[in-house]
């Protein structure tokens, strides 16, 4: 075991709650309440927060357009991001970024990014900062098995290595890119394998096993720790939900999806492991539950009760020294 | 023949499956194009038509855009899709030091028939990285033609000219357009030459100089502005490089008061090229300055009330018509 | 404190030295930097005496760019070499859809203290992909500045203010005139706010609005005109973005006449944008249209003859000039 | 032995030809004939003709701003790009383009490129291009060490291995990117070892023996001809001249220089393998060496004697449908 009792519980409960909260976003875009377009990461808990779990509040975080299982992992408050998803002055960005660009720089989380990949080089640029102030904070990026097609990705961990900056390269291969299968994208089985173009370490885990995640993490967050450079770790997952809520999801057979959701459940395999390992009952578990969909129901209800910005405020913000 | 009602994304998709049954060269690079036939829809029955010629790409926009340059130096008439007009920004070195300079750079050796589909605009809440207007920065970039459609029947007549081009063109059509209908030419030769604006509304009092989304929000302002006794003409751009100046005049020299609408924020939007070439160009005959209205000076917000403010509206114009008007 | 005669490049590596001296958070990042103290030499000084803060990187401009948001966004105050302004294409993401919207999307929760060095123009033989002006799609890119200094003592002034900035700077310094000398203060406190355009010579008959190399052209002219009896004012704008309209206004107030100078090319260029606002917020002050003279809309050509064509020279500036004196 | 005495005679000849011509380019440019900058390939002579050697007229390459050698290996007019690069008319741009910016379509070459890395996105077209006309072409990129770490690098190999499209990628590995040296801006030590990160066969040779790099190419060519999908090609070399001429090069040690250029010269090693086989005499490389210089004599002469262009020129072309 990776870790004590208390840490796996916590772990534990956060997968449920990113589960919940992806669950809630779901729902309430279905029911017209969420504007835009919302991307689910049902299904990869594990990689969000076997990755997080290892991190501290310092530490620096940048992700994705999926990348509320991130921000929830690394500490964000749900009452804030539910208010951001409805567009409210209360959310994280008063209502001006919505699902894909939330987040939270008290935290270290340096935003989810619209444009794929364009976590990495902004990466690159916090853990050269990182070597400069002399601190030992760490780095991660998220980033999925489609990006890791785009140019910059080679960019940022080619300069990573070559200055042994602190960075994680996390890439959730989650098997899809919008529509297109990784498979077809690329032609490696272990997207890992890209770490050798760099010297760089690499190293491919089940991401649905949470503690192998946070195996792997924990090694790649020691090495950069120590200074000894950067890691790539990845986390091969399923996208259980389409790319975008109300994705049709012509290209690929629903059966695949069940199979995924029926026989390899990050967050009911993790539960098993705790109840095998007599760390979690059946009743701890609905506890658990229930206190999650509590303290969301109080996100939520937050959310709705908060106000919208006023028009003009979208006037604001834009430069520091207006 | 007669007009046919359809969508701006019916119109695209028979242009351009009139097009590629004509010539065998023409093929469509993009992401996720063949499992929903774009990830607007908007290349519907083409997966089907044209097997292998609707190519799916990695996420991999400068090589996407490169594809197309070196494909289209190579004796194809290649078509891209950006997914997002905002990517742009992925693949602006394949687009604007190689696809605009290509030619000119190598004394004219060759031609470079590409054609850029941008699908562009706001209004989707899809905040600041999904919803950019960014066809000023291609007008500044000689080399490239700039091409952004409003109904229907400009998005077809407009493709088919754009692929028949040899030069590379760069073709912005509105995301929230797609599912506008329109008459449409029944001709499969009728085409759109890239460089004519067109009067879609005849008045004596303003001009209302617009494009792509744009029309739309002049068409509604012209109609307010009747009520009220104002006729206002609506001159709809449609390709801004080459621009049709002539048309633009013809106009001003009727009515000797201009608006220039477009979706793109103000600063350094297209409406301050045209706004001084009119000044300069046709000085004596304003009555009033040229009033531009935009988008605001800000990246889009995801926020309904906020976005709704940020962007121009047919108020706007109308407010901008009285100023011009009432003086 | 008196007047130091010193080179372009030298009040740059002086201002840096100021600054890196008075704030260990300010690095230097880009390619080729330690071994002749950037390519240019403009960095004179700097390697040897802050080690380690002035970071060469392999040839990546997206990783570059990005880099620059990442550790401003953690707390440091970097500055980018873009090795030459025609590469903003292979970063242009990281600078229009990150740097410039990062601090906007996330509601302000944070400062971006970014300066995008860019070493531009033309006029060294360094044809098309080596020679661009291309500031007007930044100032087109709301969240981002935009710097573009003429002599020797705006270049050191507005650096130093552009570093002390919290929001992204893209700072475009013309290769041809890093050698060309000027006085420049020994204060080293001297600095230029942004946002403040200067009146560099004072005349009554014409404003002559311009930047960059822009200035030398019309200082030159004004010189001819002034053998002429026309007296022109020459307005160095400095900073593009945020624009000193007030300075603009004063000077057209007083002349009622105005042309605008730059070295990009004509369309779509920020003499667009600047024309378009004098005739609408001016317009009863003018008495003749505002003019442009800018390159010609071609990429750079190679041969001197078509070089020297394509760019704007003073006897361009006095032909507008006339054009509008005369009438 | 990798071909008959006449085409190894005729790679002899074009290597005296690049190596005679950047001789004269780089005295030309010092003696102030030659406007802007210019990038020499003296002592990559091994790696243009040794590639080029093994291609067809119909098929493409392009290059770099270091292009002339694999301009010349690929067959172009020597005229005419002398005239190019005193910027005369009569260049193969009409004076556009200049040393930066030389192409001959009517030969395959797609030109040279002042983007570093430029041509890899490229290429990718030209091998989409070959293969959706259904020919046996291939397409070749030249690229340095410097370059190799560019986004599009990884784009385009990736794309290329993906569809397997008849694409060699030759990066040339001379040591330096303008002053950075290779072992700087990357951690590996062969950049073949890039290629694995696309499942694509990668080989790295000593690039100063042509014939190595030859053979490499050659089977290279053969498997990009039967469809088999591209594979990269590095040639380790040197770059003997600075980055540009006029390059004060205080970045590294002259004596580095030195030996590369007395120790490995790939002319000198070429024309000793011919000798010790017998196919070439003293005499008869004399004799190759001055035909060489007359022909570049006679284009020199033509260039100086072309007219510039006229100013009013430089409007033209740009539009192929004004
Ligand atoms: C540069 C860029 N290109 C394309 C897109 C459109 N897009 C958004 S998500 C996506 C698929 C991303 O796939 P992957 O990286 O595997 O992440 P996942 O959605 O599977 O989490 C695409 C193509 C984008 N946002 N940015
Ligand atoms: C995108 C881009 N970045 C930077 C430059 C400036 N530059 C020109 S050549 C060069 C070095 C290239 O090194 P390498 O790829 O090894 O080729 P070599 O010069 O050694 O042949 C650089 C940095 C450029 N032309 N393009
Ligand atoms: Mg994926
Ligand atoms: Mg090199």
């Amino acid at each position: 075991m990776t870790a004590d009792k208390k840490t796996l519980l916590a772990m534990y409960r956060t997968m449920v709650t990113v589960r919940q909260f992806e669950t809630m976003a779901g729902e309430y875009f279905a029911a017209g309440q969420i504007p835009g377009f919302i991307h689910l990461s049902i299904g990869q808990e594990g990689s969000s927060v076997g990755v997080c779990s290892c991190l501290r509040p310092d530490d620096y975080v940048a992700t994705t357009h999926r990348g509320h299982g991130h921000m929830i992992a690394k500490g964000a408050d749900l009452k804030r991001m539910v208010a951001e998803l409805f567009g409210k002055a209360t959310g994280y960005c008063k209502g001006k970024g919505g699902s894909m660009h939330i987040a939270d720089f008290s935290i270290g989380i340096l935003g989810a990014n619209g444009v794929v990949a364009g976590g990495l080089p902004l990466i690159c640029g916090a853990g050269l900062s990182i070597k400069l102030r002399k601190t030992d904070q760490v780095a991660v990026v998220f980033f999925g098995d489609g990006a890791s097609n785009r140019g910059p990705v080679h960019e940022a961990m080619n300069m990573a290595s070559i200055w042994d900056l602190p960075i994680i390269f996390v890439v959730e291969n989650n098997q899809w890119a919008s529509t297109t299968p990784q498979s077809y994208a690329c032609a490696l089985g272990d997207l890992c394998q890209r770490a050798g173009a760099y010297n760089m370490p690499g190293v491919s885990v089940d991401g649905n096993d949470v503690l192998a995640v946070r195996q792997a993490m924990l090694e790649a967050v020691a090495r950069a720790r120590k200074g000894e450079g950067p890691t790539m770790l990845e986390n091969k997952t399923y996208r259980v939900r389409g790319h975008f809520e109300g994705d049709p999801q012509k290209y690929r057979d629903q059966a695949e999806v069940l199979t995924w959701q029926e026989k390899n459940d990050p967050v009911a395999r993790f539960a098993q492991v705790l109840v095998k390992d007599q760390l979690l009952t059946q009743k701890k578990s609905k506890a658990i539950w229930d206190a999650v969909n509590t303290e969301l129901d109080a996100a939520v209800q937050f959310a709705k009760e908060s106000p919208f910005p006023k028009p003009e405020e979208a006037l604001e913000g834009l430069y520091a020294n207006a | 023949m007669s007009d046919r009602i359809m969508s701006a994304s019916a119109a695209l998709a028979e242009g351009l499956h009139e097009e590629m049954s004509r010539d065998p060269s023409i093929f469509i690079l993009g992401e996720d194009l063949t499992a929903h036939a774009g990830i607007f829809g908007q290349f519907k029955g083409l997966p089907e038509a044209f097997p292998g010629r609707i190519i799916d790409t990695p996420i991999s926009e400068s090589c996407i855009a490169g594809c197309g340059v070196g494909a289209a130096l190579t004796g194809m008439r290649p078509i891209v899709d950006f997914h997002f007009s905002d990517f742009v920004t992925c693949g602006m070195d394949e687009l604007c030091n190689q696809a605009a300079k290509i030619r000119y750079m190598f004394g004219g050796q060759v031609k470079l028939p590409l054609v850029v589909w941008c699908p562009d605009g706001a209004g989707l809440r899809a905040a600041a990285q999904h919803s950019q207007s960014l066809e000023a920065w291609f007008v500044h970039t000689p080399g490239l033609k700039v091409v952004v459609p409003s109904e229907a029947a400009d998005v077809k007549g407009l493709m088919k000219a754009a692929i028949r081009d040899d030069d590379p063109v760069m073709f912005f059509q509105h995301k929230r357009l797609f599912r506008r209908e329109g008459h449409v030419p029944a001709d499969p030769e009728f085409i759109i030459p890239l460089g004519r604006a067109a009067v879609k509304r005849e008045g004596k009092d303003v001009s209302l100089l617009t494009y792509g989304s744009g029309f739309f929000l002049c068409l509604d302002a012209a109609q307010e502005l009747g009520k009220e006794g104002i006729e206002a003409e609506v001159v709809d751009l449609r390709t801004l490089k080459p621009l049709d100046m002539d048309t633009v005049a013809a106009s001003i020299r009727k009515t000797h008061r201009a608006v220039i609408v477009h979706e793109a924020c103000l600063t350094g939007g297209f409406g301050a090229e045209l706004a001084a070439r009119i000044q300069a160009e046709l000085f004596d005959e304003l009555d009033a300055p040229v009033l531009r209205v935009a988008a605001k000076d800000v990246p889009i917000p995801f926020s309904p009330p906020m976005e709704d403010f940020v962007l121009p509206k047919p108020a706007d114009v109308v407010g901008a018509v009285k100023a011009v008007c009432y003086r």
